[in-house]
């Protein structure tokens, strides 16, 4: 058993979209059913991954890989480590919620679910593959999909938003692109695979000298800070954010940011390890940038779901701060920081995707989602600012939610090695308390606004969408050890790249 | 009492809260009486509990009694993160002091909030504020303290905001928790400190690591000042309790959180939560540097002297005891910065007890009245004699009037004051102010008695509809009032409550080297010292003082109140807009950082976004004249060539689109500047 | 090798396509007159002429190299896979033309027999080992051609076009004949196999002197595959010909230039192994950065879908100058390769541009609005195609540009590389634009009137973007076949 | 007998083919274009056939020749044949003013001198 799973897990749904393709237009249940149940099943993968993955383990599991092309030494190779575990478990199960809360898609539902299930091949695929070749391949396949799921499903200005996503990922990819074949060539035998360029990075990084490795590690740097995205590179998220439909906002905030991490983590750090050292404090800048910019330019929002997107940039900040400091030797609390770091993604994953969910809510109801244009609706929708407190409280790092813990941890391992930052950085702590509560106040205190005093709360399927992020939120709040105990052994061997 | 035994009881005790929280938020609706019975049998029980422990704390009656459970919580690399349960004397008393104001104030509210909407709601946000702040009592870490104190700020968030349809509440509610959110970040960077030099976030462990001298070096503030590790930690440490214990100048919130229901400002903000921070500096006691608890005594001295002096003119009767605990809370904290570790504490404990007396009371006026200025009550003695009675027992308790608890506390804070002054000279004027304050205390309180119960009735039409509150009002203001007079009673307290020494924690052979680290040891201002009898007059002096004036001011009426304020406009002016300390976090923080968010964001869009749409716009540009590019430059360079090298110029003397014969112009010119090109550089 | 002039057999192909033009000539004359019944007869020559070239290619003989004709033609894996290359898109174009509007039914017995001129031209050139022989092929073929550009005679612009095309073909292939006669002069002789022999032996008193000839053949090349700064004529040429002469020229004709200049740099001058004449890399990595910059810098703001194609296409022969520049083994291979992807995916693009054209009468990109509701499947495959043009997996145009760009940073040649990728991003601003009027737009009232699709178009577009996702995926074999072509052209 | 070197036929078929470039590029009449490209043709051919003499390889160089000067020919027949359709469109055989085809880009046409 397992020998198969990642590979059933990347293309189960790429058949459900197919499958959908076949399924006439007009039987939207048939299309809805095949869709959720296509997603479902790598759910229910994931869940199996998650209880079979072998906790004392560094090493890479459940591997499969077959050559795809002898002549460059291309293989189809993927497998999973701690790293990756909970982003699987994450993309999984946004993908399923995602398919759930798109059910009231009106045009090109058939399209729709399609592109969706080929979006989350291209995720898992990214999230699995050991090889460059095939990791790019499958980074880039994301691409597409959701460059038609926001520029067909969109609002108002999608036609810019989307090009803008797809042009600056693109700028970044091919940067990436390019950085993958560098590194090919100069390193002896020719290779894409991961794991061996990882122990080549550590126990002989002279291979590659350094303004190679310089050259490289910043072209992979900013393919991945913009994805992450980190500022300057920032200014396609707001709009992709604010255009996209809902879900695809979940998956983007929920699932595409992390990549631009994960990368950084999975290439950037084991691959060139002294360069990642020397890059640490412009690295830890930025993230702090990223951190106190984002909540400062969040807190000048009216529009709900911008606010949220730009809470995205200063929460990914976070994860930044944390896997930068994790690179400074000596610093005690490395192992926390880039735990911290792993588990805000995987916590931002959840609360951005409640989040931005809640705000599909609220725009499906009233069809617009000015700040000032609410008021009241605690006393309308009681479920629902029940969710929405939950989330707003989690996003600011409330102990018992599940960001608490990551945020501590990101701090208290940074503090060590980047003083300074860190202490300034702890405004954005005070900065998401105040946005989120000004919001809270501005939407659901205060007096009743006539014109929404008759919305309806939530549904039974949206209440059946939050409802595992908001258990999931906080459990991991309470006991965040089953996703630390999954991914510290590979990420505290990650750390020996360092020293 | 066996271990394992003492620790379910406290578990208990910390669950049954969080039970009756859950089962509320999801079920209160449907249950009969909206479920405030659970609520109440839960805090009830985990008041049993509570006297469970504390009995078998006062029956040992050892410093030393304690027990502690800890547990991994989570694992980082090696790290094993844990978190845990300290039962020892000041738990005890604590847990008796929550869970028994806590109980009474639902029981309070079962009349006081009847017939509200959110009626099970309310019972929810208690029971989930019992939960955070019993566990903020219990816990054993500095993690798990910061956890808890948030959760008893966001509970506290609830419930200042209950009546969140109306703008003030929610105004006050967002108010108080980001105040306390940037007292919490200097808390979270002092843990951060700590952790950073040490590993570990146990109380036991940190504290003997710091016994052995393991947190040396110091940091550098903008390269000005070198502070110690350890005073920055203290001190950052410090910066949560000034933030949850409303010391100035983080104080702002507490006044404004009166908004809330009367029994939540007993609760919360008198009796309970506030008093986390003066029960947290308590807690890490032995941490804190002789640098940093100068520190701490001044910011208490200048919190209670200050929020004395604006209590002297609210008039609002909340306010007016919001004010009071601000400033009592001073005191505390006071107490504790110059080493009266019991004083500080016990007075914490006695406070509770009449400071919530005082809430419930005026709540019961305000029950009755539906107004809350003190201009508008008068006369209501008559009308109300049992909550007259409670509080004015209160009032003397917390005057300082023996034999009542305050007199004992209090005392023991000036004592300790003037010790330390005359220990160490230059702190004298500590205790100077302090004794000012004890009289501005009583002058204030009086006041407020005097302007609410005697006198004639201002308002007629209120106090015609006065009448005195039912008994689930009164029966917890009787309770409270005599555990006013008599909680200080015994010197039980001081016995069980003593100062916690470092050495203790230390291994034998860092014990000396860590005391000579540590320098001035802070005396305790025990009973002993002859400091005590000085205190303990000019603390009757000063209540004697403040009653007077107090008396000729108000019940006489023999100075004219109105007359004092034209005399001296300018301090009446300074005290009645509370140092205008809102209008200059306003001014100063607040609206610039409004002001520089909305640059930010239209520098995000205008700038950051310009630049990039610039760059697209620029590729346009380009592009736009992407159907002549090849023209343009070709056409720059065929010029050029035609007219000083091939003599064409004549011919090629403009490009146009579209014509044939200038694109094979281009070419040829272009091969040529290849050839020649090549033929130079190779 | 082979050598003999009694090897006309290994021509096989050749003659099948020159057969064909006799028979449509002779089937016109007796009365076959029928668009349809033509076409089918075409596509028959085209397909036999396609199998022969296939078995040709895994013949032993003819991978040992065969020489006709006393050296003049050698039959080889190179020519032969090229000759594939160009049977397909000729077969594309015949089929195009069988059902567009813009060739009239009458004349279109004559369209076809310039098509098959075209290609076979293109077919001798591919096997070309003599400069003489190149020279005629290349004539041949560039003759037919400006026939088939102003073919429409009711349309001025296609007039235009054919005039455009002859003019600049004209003195093109003048400047490259006084080139090879430089050549001719310098080598000492005619044949290119014996030109390799001597390369390779250094026998040459100085190859700097090869600068000016090279240069001027250069010219010749560059006007046929498009290239800066011989690239004026493709835009003008490819908006006024019809377009399925379009959908040719931007495969075809540029594949037969490269395969011209692939045999001349590497199978004749040897530059792979002599680094004789250093500038050559040079210059053409400076040639192939301008003529994707200039591409796709112009492309961006074409309102006009082919003339969009056509810079599109001056980019993409700057891609394939990439792999040229490099004079490697591995540079060679990856110009087949991205060829090849090229091929697949331009012509389906192309089809789809046809197809709508012959509905709609219009070239717009802002008139074809909402064509996803109206043709998913043309749609679709049209998405598939511009993703693979603009090098994004898992499209062959992808692992195409990997290969290019592979070879390229293999080489060394960084700031190419890196021109290349940010080409690569621009280029998908223009192939977007086409995206967002197909699918993020409404179509137009108007729009919803036309017809269905012909179910034959929807074959084609399928049929040929089909290929462009497997060689996307399972490319590994293609790969092999162009490695043995090249190692067939560079062996000495 | 005096041998004429190799040098004096390339200087003269550089000389034509410079005038043929040079005709190319001037003419504004089509012919003229046509009458460059002829002598660029004939440049080269003279090229050919000196070298053939020069290398010692008479035929192969003399057949080259005579196939250039035949696909001369055929050239100029296309060229003729597309001109007469220019003619019939255009009413012109000036080069310049057959220029339908263009990048249009906006604001360009008040580069529309004489």
């Amino acid at each position: 058993m397992g020998s198969y799973l990642l590979t059933l897990m990347i293309f189960v749904p790429l058949l459900g979209a197919i499958a959908v393709l076949c399924v006439p237009s007009r039987e939207e249940k048939v299309l809805k059913t095949v869709a959720a149940s296509a997603a479902a099943v790598p759910l229910a993968l994931a869940v199996l991954l998650f209880m079979q993955f072998d906790r004392g383990s560094t090493a890479m599991q459940f591997v499969e890989r077959a050559p795809w092309l002898p002549a460059f030494n291309i293989e189809y190779y993927i497998g999973v480590d701690g790293l990756s575990v909970p982003m699987v478990l994450l993309t999984a199960l946004l993908s399923f919620i995602c398919t759930l809360a798109s059910w009231n898609i009106e045009k090109g539902l058939k399209g729709y679910m399609a592109l969706f299930l080929l979006l989350e091949t291209g995720m898992m695929g990214t999230f699995c593959a050991l090889d460059f070749f095939l990791f790019y391949v499958f980074w880039e396949v994301m691409l597409l999909p959701m460059y038609f799921l926001i520029g067909i499903w969109g609002g108002p200005r999608r036609e810019y938003a989307a090009i803008k996503f797809f042009l600056y990922t693109l700028a970044g990819s091919v940067l990436l692109f390019l950085g993958i074949i560098g590194l090919y060539f100069w390193t002896t035998p020719h290779t894409f695979d991961i794991v061996r360029l990882a122990e080549i990075g550590k126990t002989r990084p002279q291979e590659w000298n350094p303004p190679f490795q310089w050259l490289v590690f910043i072209a992979f740097y900013i393919a991945f800070a913009i994805k992450v995205p980190v500022f300057p590179f920032h200014t396609w998220l707001p709009d992709a954010h604010v255009e996209a439909p809902t879900a695809v906002s979940v998956i983007l905030a929920g699932v595409l940011l992390k990549m631009g991490t994960y990368g950084i983590l999975r290439f950037n750090y084991p691959i060139f390890p002294e360069a990642a050292q020397f890059l640490a404090i412009p690295m830890a800048v930025l993230a702090f940038i990223n951190m106190v910019y984002g909540a400062l330019v969040a807190m000048a929002q009216t529009d709900l779901k911008k606010l949220v997107a730009y809470s995205s940039i200063s929460h990914m900040g976070f994860v930044m701060l944390g896997i930068a400091a994790a690179t400074v030797p000596g610093n005690p609390g490395a192992a926390a920081a880039v735990n911290g770091g792993v588990l805000q993604m995987f916590n931002h994953g959840c609360v951005t995707a409640m989040l931005f969910l809640l705000v599909g809510v609220i725009y499906d109801r009233a069809h617009h989602r000015d700040i000032y244009g609410f008021g009241g609706l605690a006393q309308v929708m009681p479920t629902y600012t029940g969710f929405v407190t939950l989330a707003f409280f989690a996003a600011l790092g409330l102990p018992g939610l599940s960001s608490f813990i990551s945020e501590a941890l990101v701090f208290i391992g940074s503090f060590q090695a980047f003083m300074t930052i860190t202490i300034l950085g702890t405004a954005a702590i005070v900065l998401g308390a105040a946005y989120m509560l000004w919001t809270l106040q501005r939407v659901f205190l205060g007096e009743v606004n006539a014109k929404y005093a008759a919305l309806p709360d939530l549904s039974p399927r949206e209440i059946f969408c939050l409802t595992p992020l908001a258990v999931i939120v906080v459990i991991l709040g309470l006991y965040p050890s089953p996703v630390l105990d999954l991914m510290n052994p590979s990420l505290t061997h990650l750390l020996t790249f360092f020293w | 009492m066996t271990h394992s035994l003492a620790i379910d009881v406290a578990l208990l005790v910390l669950l049954l809260p969080l039970a009756a929280f859950v089962i509320q938020i999801f079920r209160g609706r449907q249950l009969p009486r909206g479920g405030d019975w659970v609520s109440i049998t839960a805090i009830v029980l985990s008041l049993v509990g509570s006297c469970f422990i504390a009995r078998e704390a006062l029956s040992v009656r050892n410093p030393g009694w304690g027990y502690r459970w800890v547990f991994d919580w989570f694992t980082v690399g090696a790290n094993h993160i844990q978190v845990g349960l300290l039962i020892d004397n000041v738990t005890a008393v604590m847990l008796v002091v929550v869970c028994g104001v806590s109980a009474l104030v639902h029981v309070y509210s079962t009349s006081y909030m009847h017939g509200d909407p959110k009626y099970p709601r309310f019972f929810a946000y208690l029971s989930l504020f019992s939960f955070s702040m019993l566990g903020l009592v219990l816990s054993d870490n500095l993690l798990f303290l910061y956890c808890f104190w948030e959760l008893v700020g966001l509970s506290s968030y609830f419930l200042i905001g209950f009546w969140s349809e109306k703008p003030a509440p929610a105004d006050a509610a967002k108010k108080a928790f980001l105040t306390n959110r940037v007292g919490d970040v200097g808390f979270f960077l002092g843990i951060m400190i700590l952790w950073t030099q040490l590993g570990t976030f146990g109380y036991h462990d940190v504290f003997a690591a710091v016994a052995a001298g393991k947190v040396t070096g110091s940091a550098s503030l903008l390269g000005l000042v070198d502070v110690g590790w350890l005073t920055l930690a203290g001190v950052c440490l410090f910066c949560g309790a000034v933030g949850k214990s409303a010391q100035f100048p983080l104080h702002v919130w507490l006044p404004d959180a009166m908004e809330g229901p009367t029994p939540v400002s007993a609760l919360i903000h008198a009796a309970t939560m506030v008093a986390a921070g003066v029960y947290m500096v308590g807690r890490l006691y032995p941490l804190f540097t002789p640098e940093a608890l100068i520190v701490i005594a001044y910011t208490g001295c200048i919190t209670a002297f200050f929020a004395g002096t604006i209590a002297i003119t609210a008039t609002d009767i909340k306010r007016v005891l919001a004010y009071s605990t601000v400033s009592q809370l001073g005191y505390m904290v006071m107490g504790l910065g110059v080493g009266g570790y019991t004083a500080g504490l016990f007075h914490l404990m006695t406070h509770a007890w009449f400071k919530a007396c005082l809430f419930l009371g005026s709540g019961s006026v305000i029950h009755s009245l539906h107004s809350q200025e003190m201009p508008e009550m008068g006369g209501l003695r008559k009308k109300m004699p049992w909550t007259f009675l409670t509080m004015l027992v209160a009032t003397m308790a917390l005057c300082g009037v023996p034999p009542l608890s305050g007199f004992f506390s209090k005392d023991a804070i000036l004592a300790a004051c003037l010790q330390f002054g005359l220990e160490h000279k230059r702190h004298l004027p500590l205790f100077f102010v302090a004794a000012a304050g004890a009289a501005i205390t009583t002058f204030y309180m009086f006041r407020l008695i005097f302007l609410t119960f005697f006198g004639q009735p201002r308002d007629h039409h209120k106090y015609d509809h006065a009448h005195e509150s039912p008994a689930g009002i009164v029966l917890p203001l009787v309770i409270l009032a005599g555990l006013s007079v008599s909680a200080g009673w015994g010197g039980w307290f001081e016995e069980m409550v003593q100062k916690p020494s470092l050495a203790s924690y230390a291994p034998a052979s860092h014990a000396a080297a860590a005391l000579a680290g540590h320098g001035v040891e802070h005396g305790d201002g025990g009973h002993h010292s002859s400091a005590h009898t000085i205190a303990m007059l000019a603390s009757l002096l000063a209540v004697a003082l403040g009653f007077g004036l107090s008396f000729l001011m108000y019940y006489k009426q023999a100075i004219s109140a109105d007359a004092m304020a034209e005399r001296f406009p300018t301090v009446y002016r300074w005290l009645k807009n509370k140092y205008y300390i809102d209008e200059f976090y306003d001014a100063l923080i607040v609206r610039p950082l409004l002001a520089f968010e909305e640059w930010l964001a239209r520098f995000d869009l205008g700038v950051i976004d310009g630049i990039v749409n610039w760059i697209a716009r620029a590729t346009v540009v380009v592009s736009d004249i992407a159907g002549r590019i090849d023209f343009y430059i070709v056409d720059g360079l065929v010029n050029w060539f035609g007219d000083s090298v091939l003599d064409i110029g004549q011919q090629v003397r403009r490009i146009q689109m579209g014509r044939i014969q200038e694109y094979l112009v281009a070419a040829f010119a272009l091969t040529l500047i290849f050839v020649l090109t090549l033929s130079l550089v190779y | 090798m082979r050598a003999s002039l009694l090897n006309l057999d290994y021509l096989l192909p050749e003659w099948i396509v020159c057969g064909t033009i006799l028979v449509l000539i002779l089937s016109y004359l007796l009365g076959t007159t029928d668009r349809r019944r033509l076409a089918d007869l075409s596509v028959l020559g085209l397909v036999t002429a396609l199998f022969f070239s296939v078995v040709t290619f895994f013949e032993p003989a003819v991978v040992g190299r065969v020489s006709i004709g006393n050296g003049l033609l050698q039959v080889d894996p190179f020519s032969q896979l090229f000759k594939i290359l160009f049977l397909v898109s000729t077969l594309a174009a015949v089929l195009y033309s069988a059902g567009s509007v813009e060739i009239h039914g009458k004349r279109w017995m004559e369209f076809n027999c310039f098509l098959l001129g075209v290609t076979s031209g293109m077919m001798f050139l591919a096997s070309s080992m003599n400069l003489m022989m190149v020279y005629l092929s290349f004539e041949m073929m560039s003759l037919s051609s400006y026939v088939l550009a102003g073919y429409t005679r009711g349309d001025p612009r296609s007039t235009e076009a054919g005039y455009k095309y002859v003019l600049f073909g004209a003195v093109s292939s003048g400047v490259m004949l006084f080139g090879l006669s430089l050549m001719y002069g310098l080598l000492g002789t005619l044949d290119m196999g014996l030109m390799a022999q001597r390369t390779a032996l250094a026998q040459f008193p100085d190859l700097h002197l090869l600068l000016l000839p090279l240069t001027l053949v250069f010219v010749g090349l560059g006007y046929k595959i498009a290239f800066f700064p011989f690239h004026y004529w493709a835009p003008d040429v490819y908006e006024g010909s019809p377009t399925p002469v379009t959908a040719f020229f931007s495969v075809g004709t540029k594949a037969a230039g490269l395969a011209l200049l692939l045999r001349l740099l590497l199978g004749t001058l040897s530059l792979d192994q002599t680094q004789a004449i250093p500038w050559a890399g040079d210059l053409l990595a400076f040639l192939a950065a301008m003529t994707m910059t200039v591409g796709n810098l112009a492309a961006l703001n074409q309102a006009n879908i082919k003339r969009m194609l056509a810079y599109s296409a001056i980019a993409h022969a700057g891609y394939m100058l990439m792999g040229v520049a490099v004079l490697n083994v591995a540079g060679a291979e990856a110009v087949l390769f991205y060829l090849f992807a090229y091929m697949f995916t331009n012509l389906g693009a192309f089809t789809v541009v046809v197809a709508l054209f012959n509905l709609y009468q219009s070239e717009q990109v802002d008139e074809l609005t909402g064509m996803g509701k109206l043709f998913p499947l043309a749609s679709v495959c049209m998405a598939i195609c511009l993703f693979s043009l603009t090098g994004l997996p898992p499209t062959a145009g992808f692992i195409g540009k990997f290969y290019v760009f592979a070879a390229v940073i293999q080489k060394g040649y960084f700031v190419l590389a890196l021109v290349g990728a940010i080409n690569t991003a621009i280029s998908l601003f223009y192939y977007m634009r086409i995206m967002k009027a197909f699918y993020f737009r409404e179509p137009k009232a108007e729009m919803l009137a036309a017809g269905p699709m012909p179910c034959g178009y929807n074959v084609l577009i399928a049929s040929l973007t089909v290929p462009v996702l497997i060689f996307g995926i399972c490319w590994s074999r293609l790969y092999e076949y162009c490695s043995t072509s090249i190692s067939s052209l560079i062996a000495h | 007998m005096q041998v004429i070197g190799l040098t004096p036929y390339l200087v003269v078929a550089s000389t034509l083919f410079c005038l043929g470039v040079f005709c190319v590029l001037t003419r504004r009449n089509s012919i003229g274009i046509l009458i460059g490209v002829e002598l660029m043709l004939n440049a080269a051919n003279v090229n050919i056939v000196a070298f053939s003499r020069y290398v010692g390889d008479p035929v192969g160089g003399q057949i080259f020749a005579i196939l250039v000067i035949l696909l001369a020919a055929s050239e100029a027949v296309i060229f003729l044949g597309l001109l007469m359709a220019v003619y019939q469109r255009f009413d012109t055989i000036e080069v310049d003013k057959v220029s339908l085809l263009k990048d249009e880009v906006p604001g360009d046409d008040a580069h529309e001198r004489a």
